[in-house]
């Protein structure tokens, strides 16, 4: 578990907003950079791949985000897409913003389970965001601890895939074997066509002692599982990160829970043995 | 309360009461500043949470004014609005809340004299009834940490 | 702990020395009973006090609590915690039971809700032994009893002219034993005179073991079922002492603003609603699924105490007249 | 109309409904365990042994239809539910095909709050003109007359104005004017008195929105008190707040509620909701000459308009002179 930053966990943590950026063509999704406006405060915020924030902004409310940055860099990353009141106001926040922080929330991926295995890390639609800290971190630190790493990142069109900067430089990375595709066939798209869940199926990928990460859309997390059970993967050895409503995110406002785990809490990370006896409420 | 100026908000009709009003201003009538104009599509287009929101965040007065009956731009839009308002304007005075504070009236493009009496009117008759306490919000912690904060 | 015996007179010169908190004992007002914020002098010799239809939960988890101010674009913040001293009195023991359950929420788990904490610390809770069963009680009915402390400060037993008084709060008692006839070092209330305690022969409600109740999730048919009356209203979450869901919204005015608490019930549809328009819990179904096993098996599963006190609030305040007791015995009984 | 005869004729009818028209579900009232009847919905006809209706029936049934939108509904109506029904398919939410109603001529709800210290007893039943309350074991027996609802004392169509079905029985009759006897008593107040009255009714209102939930006219999606875009009134049960919720909830009621009491019923803080409600109702009637739920087909009262509707706006139907002063 973290260490409360201060007595009041509900009070946001100051932030200026470094560099703002559009993810998408459509410009529905906006990546963020914030650092914080006291000192010292950076190196207290310690954080693992897969936790999340919430991130307030006074007078419109807060909504939570997955880091999309990895522990190593010194700004905090988180990728919002317009949604509802706060993540519009978001949209329209510029450099020099000041906004409020809370965290890091909820647990994370389980790093040294992994160590000596295969990870076969699935991302569909913006749910990239704690996936790609996790890879990042995985890259600069622990690589050689595993043996290989497959990722599989989709999305409806080139334009909506995320990080296009960081797939640029992940393509020519060997210790990873990339794929990326889109739902159909766009003029001057050179990667693979077709949805998330069958181009699992297609990817040659050992699966012998296989963790895989998958975060996407409730439907493609749902196709895709049959799909690598069928691989031999058993249910404890695939990890996701679960969407939910949520206001407090310390688990206290009683309304983000799955059976008796909250998932801002608990989670929102867990393996699907554990939500296998859960109710299906997600 | 002599010196009390009242705050009124008035959803004006574009087609007419806008104009009106924006006759009154060229033709040089004097009428008080107390008045805020919200230029709405239709006075159909009011909805009455409108009137208790203003009120509810402050507001003294409140007017709604459109294009007479039988004028409107989109032919039925002030007789949907006629119903609507009366029924709620008398909820209003049911509920204790005082009759001065909400007004409804018909000023065409060319009434810019009469748009400048009935704002004469309207801020007379709102002064009369002295500052909102009926269904204003709790401010007073919010302006105390105002006054802190600046 | 401590009991002590006094007079009804000494025990009251007692409280005076309580001058710096504020006193709040339950009051009728038309035909609800509240508790109001009473002088010492005023606290009945008798120390009869109705039972309140709003529980104490109103004075630990109010219906609305400032959390801090903020002023927008700028880093400038001004909590707001509540430490005036209370000494509430005229409880019931389902109704401290009730602050355990909510102490279990907002005290333990990894988080401290410091909002909650500060007005806790800054109470005494003296409850007083129940005379006789409201007709919507049941707390017998889950093992609990008109006559136990269940971590109040301390239980007032009525002696006809005198009051034997179970102190577990230490600074009270030490102030009691001043003024005390008697006083006796005890384990638990049965080796304490506690005065004519009501009793009556009461079947117990069939309250599974947490992990029992987990395949019921799963039955959608149960829930249908119990789901048919309900309307999907908040008056049960709202009167309920250990409901304690809540939600956090900003109020502005201008430059500045500040970011409040208020209730929430599982029972709306905004509840669980996500901005990609899916609900995990879309019917009333889930929802009543999610109401009834969050008290009988995910609190006992996560806090080792039921969520439930046996109260009966919910029972008066239902449009549907819908009885939870009734639904304990039907969820038992249910073979799917 | 003894208890007995009603009960029968209602599972026949009930079972008639399912086997002959197809129904699906069926919305009535089962005994709850204080006695009193609680709603229920009964999925098939040998479930229907134990569906109820009597003096205790304080739901309005319509009220449920929305769980089971897009199902064959069976429903018992006494005259205040079918006139909801008649508002519900006006206003497109439900398909007179889609509906079996089994009529019920009404003697009359029993008020709860009327009931007073006797709320928490048990009920037995009603019958001819009384009803049997078990308290501290001992049985009493009360006129009925004494404990109605006041919407059900003043009620002008008791008897179904659509139904499929028709039980035996005889409606009440003699309307009194008690929902407009408490309309004038808060008329007869001034202004401050009357706001004070109506300040005091927001302050005991917590919000839990079961006057809400209990309406058959409230079925919108999304309530206005969920918007936050903008956010007309903050979730704090505040004074001023609640009376933008009461006063908006009445006014969008207006011209659409029946009086069936349903609302004061649900609501558990005793906040005097009929009083606003039947204001409104005597209001429209009286500008607009419209009672709501009589016929299928006519419009919402403020969904229409007439061309020489009463015109109280400022510069309207005023003499010539006026209105060209300069």
């Amino acid at each position: 578990m973290w260490q409360p930053l201060q007595d009041n966990p509900y009070l946001p943590i100051p932030m200026r907003v470094e560099e703002v950026k559009f993810e998408s063509e459509d410009r529905s999704l906006k990546s963020l950079w914030l650092s914080f406006l006291a000192e010292g405060k950076r190196e207290e915020f310690r954080f693992r791949p897969g936790q999340f924030i919430e991130l307030s902004i006074p007078g419109k409310g807060e909504s939570p985000f997955g880091i999309a940055s990895s522990p190593e860099e010194e700004l905090i990353q988180i990728t919002v897409n317009k949604a509802g009141s706060v993540t519009k106001a978001i949209h329209e926040l510029d450099k020099g913003d000041i906004v409020g922080l809370r965290g890091p929330l909820g647990n994370w991926y389980p790093e040294e389970e992994f160590v000596g295995a295969n990870l076969f890390i699935i991302s569909g639609g913006f749910a990239f965001t704690t996936l790609a800290s996790f890879t990042k971190h995985l890259l600069r630190e622990w690589s050689d601890r595993v043996k290989n790493i497959d990722l599989v990142s989709g999305a409806r069109t080139p334009g909506m895939l995320l990080y296009k900067d960081l797939l640029e430089e992940w393509k020519n990375n060997p210790r990873l074997n990339l794929y990326l595709t889109v739902d159909r066939e766009f003029p001057g798209w050179t990667g693979l066509v077709g949805f998330v869940p069958d181009i699992v199926a297609k990817v040659k990928v050992d699966f012998e002692n296989t963790y895989a990460l998958i975060c996407g859309p409730p439907i493609m997390i749902r196709l895709t599982i049959p799909k690598l059970l069928e691989q031999g993967i058993p249910k404890n050895k695939i990890y996701t990160s679960l969407e939910r409503r949520m206001k407090c995110g310390i688990g206290k406002c009683g309304r983000c829970n799955i059976g008796p785990k909250y998932v801002c809490k608990d989670g929102p990370i867990f393996n699907f043995a554990e939500l296998e006896n859960l109710p299906s409420e997600y | 309360m002599e010196n009390f100026e009242p705050k009124i908000i008035a959803f004006l009709c574009n087609w007419c009461s806008y104009a009106g009003a924006d006759l009154a201003g060229v033709s040089r009538f004097q009428y008080p500043a107390n008045v805020r104009v919200i230029r709405v599509p239709c006075s159909g287009r009011v909805n009455p949470l409108f009137v208790l929101k203003a009120l509810y965040e402050g507001a003294d007065g409140v007017l709604v004014s459109g294009c007479h009956p039988g004028d409107c731009h989109y032919q039925s839009g002030n007789y949907y609005a006629r119903r609507r308002l009366e029924v709620f304007k008398k909820l209003l005075e049911f509920s204790g809340i005082s009759p001065a504070r909400f007004k409804m009236a018909w000023i065409s493009a060319s009434e810019g004299a009469q748009f400048a009496q009935l704002i004469r009117e309207f801020t007379e008759e709102v002064k009369k009834a002295g500052p909102n306490q009926e269904i204003i919000r709790e401010k007073s912690d919010l302006e105390e940490f105002l006054n802190e904060s600046r | 702990m401590l009991y002590l015996k006094l007079t009804r007179k000494n025990f009251l010169a007692a409280l005076e020395s309580f001058s710096d908190y504020q006193v709040y004992a339950p009051k009728r007002t038309e035909d609800k009973v509240r508790l109001k914020e009473i002088t010492i002098l005023e606290l009945p010799e008798n120390l009869q006090f109705e039972r309140c239809t709003h529980s104490a939960k109103e004075l630990f988890l109010p219906p609305e609590e400032t959390l801090f101010y903020f002023k927008r674009f700028s880093s400038a913040q001004k909590p707001l915690l509540d430490e005036t001293k209370r000494l509430i009195i005229g409880l019931r023991p389902c109704d401290a039971r009730a602050l355990q359950v909510l102490d279990s929420n907002f005290l333990q788990g990894g988080f401290d809700d410091p909002y909650y904490r500060s007005r806790r610390e800054n109470s005494l809770v003296l409850t007083i032994a129940c005379r006789e069963f409201e007709k919507t009680c049941f707390c017998d009915a889950l093992g609990l009893g008109p006559d136990l402390l269940n971590g109040a400060d301390a239980i007032i037993y009525d002696l006809g002219d005198q009051v034997g008084v179970l102190a577990g709060n230490t600074v009270l008692a030490q102030r009691l034993q001043a003024f005390a006839l008697e006083t006796k070092e005890v384990e638990n209330e049965t080796q304490v005179d506690r005065g004519a305690v009501p009793s009556r022969e009461v079947e117990l409600l069939p309250v599974k073991s947490p992990e029992e109740y987990f395949p019921l999730i799963f039955q959608d048919k149960l829930w249908e079922e119990i789901e048919s009356a309900c309307l999907g209203c908040g008056a049960c979450s709202y009167l309920c002492p250990t409901c304690y869901c809540f939600d956090i919204t900003d109020v502005n005015l201008g430059p500045v603003g500040k970011r409040i608490r208020t209730y929430d019930s599982c029972m709306f549809n905004m509840y669980t609603l996500e901005a990609s328009g899916h609900n995990p819990r879309p019917t009333l179904k889930e929802r009543w699924r999610q109401r009834f096993m969050h008290k009988f098996s995910y609190i006992p599963y996560l806090h080792g105490l039921l969520g439930c006190t046996g109260c009966g609030r919910c029972l008066e305040a239902c449009p549907s007249r819908i009885d939870i007791r009734e639904v304990v015995k039907y969820v038992a009984t249910f073979t799917g | 109309m003894s208890l007995g005869e009603i009960t029968e004729e209602l599972i026949a009818k009930g079972r008639e409904a399912f086997l002959n028209e197809g129904i699906e579900v069926l919305l009535g009232f089962e005994k709850s365990s204080s006695g009193f009847l609680k709603p229920k919905a009964f999925f098939s006809p040998d479930s229907l042994k134990t569906l109820r209706w009597d003096a205790s029936a304080s739901t309005n049934l319509a009220a449920l239809l929305p769980k089971y939108r897009g199902k064959k509904i069976g429903i018992l109506a006494p005259g205040c539910v079918s006139r909801s029904l008649v508002i519900l398919i006006n206003e497109g939410q439900i398909v007179r095909e889609k509906l079996k109603v089994i009529g019920i001529p009404c003697p009359g709800v029993i008020d709860r709050r009327k009931l007073g210290p006797l709320k928490n007893s048990y009920f037995l039943g009603s019958k001819g003109g009384k009803f049997l309350l078990e308290s501290d074991n001992q049985i009493l027996e009360l006129p009925l007359e004494e404990y109605l609802c006041d919407c059900c004392l003043s009620c002008r169509y008791p008897s179904p104005v659509i139904y499929d079905y028709m039980i035996q029985g005889k409606s009440r009759e003699g309307a009194t004017d008690a929902l407009e006897g408490r309309v004038k008593k808060i008329n007869s107040l001034s202004e401050i008195e009357r706001l004070s009255y109506f300040q005091d009714q927001a302050e005991k209102c917590i919000r839990c929105y079961a006057c809400r939930q209990a309406c058959p006219m409230c079925y919108c999606e999304s309530c206005f008190v969920e918007s936050s875009e903008p956010r007309w009134l903050t979730a704090a049960p505040t004074i001023p707040d609640n009376l933008i919720w009461l006063l908006t909830r009445t006014y969008h009621l207006a011209g659409r509620c029946v009086e069936c009491g349903a609302c004061e019923q649900a609501c558990p803080e005793g906040v005097d909701l009929m009083s606003l409600l039947a204001w409104a109702k005597q209001t429209v009637s009286q500008l607009f000459n419209y009672t709501p739920g009589l016929e299928i087909g006519e419009r919402p009262a403020l969904g229409s308009f007439s061309y020489d509707d009463p015109d109280f706006f400022w510069g309207g139907g005023l003499t010539e002179e006026k209105k060209c002063c300069t």
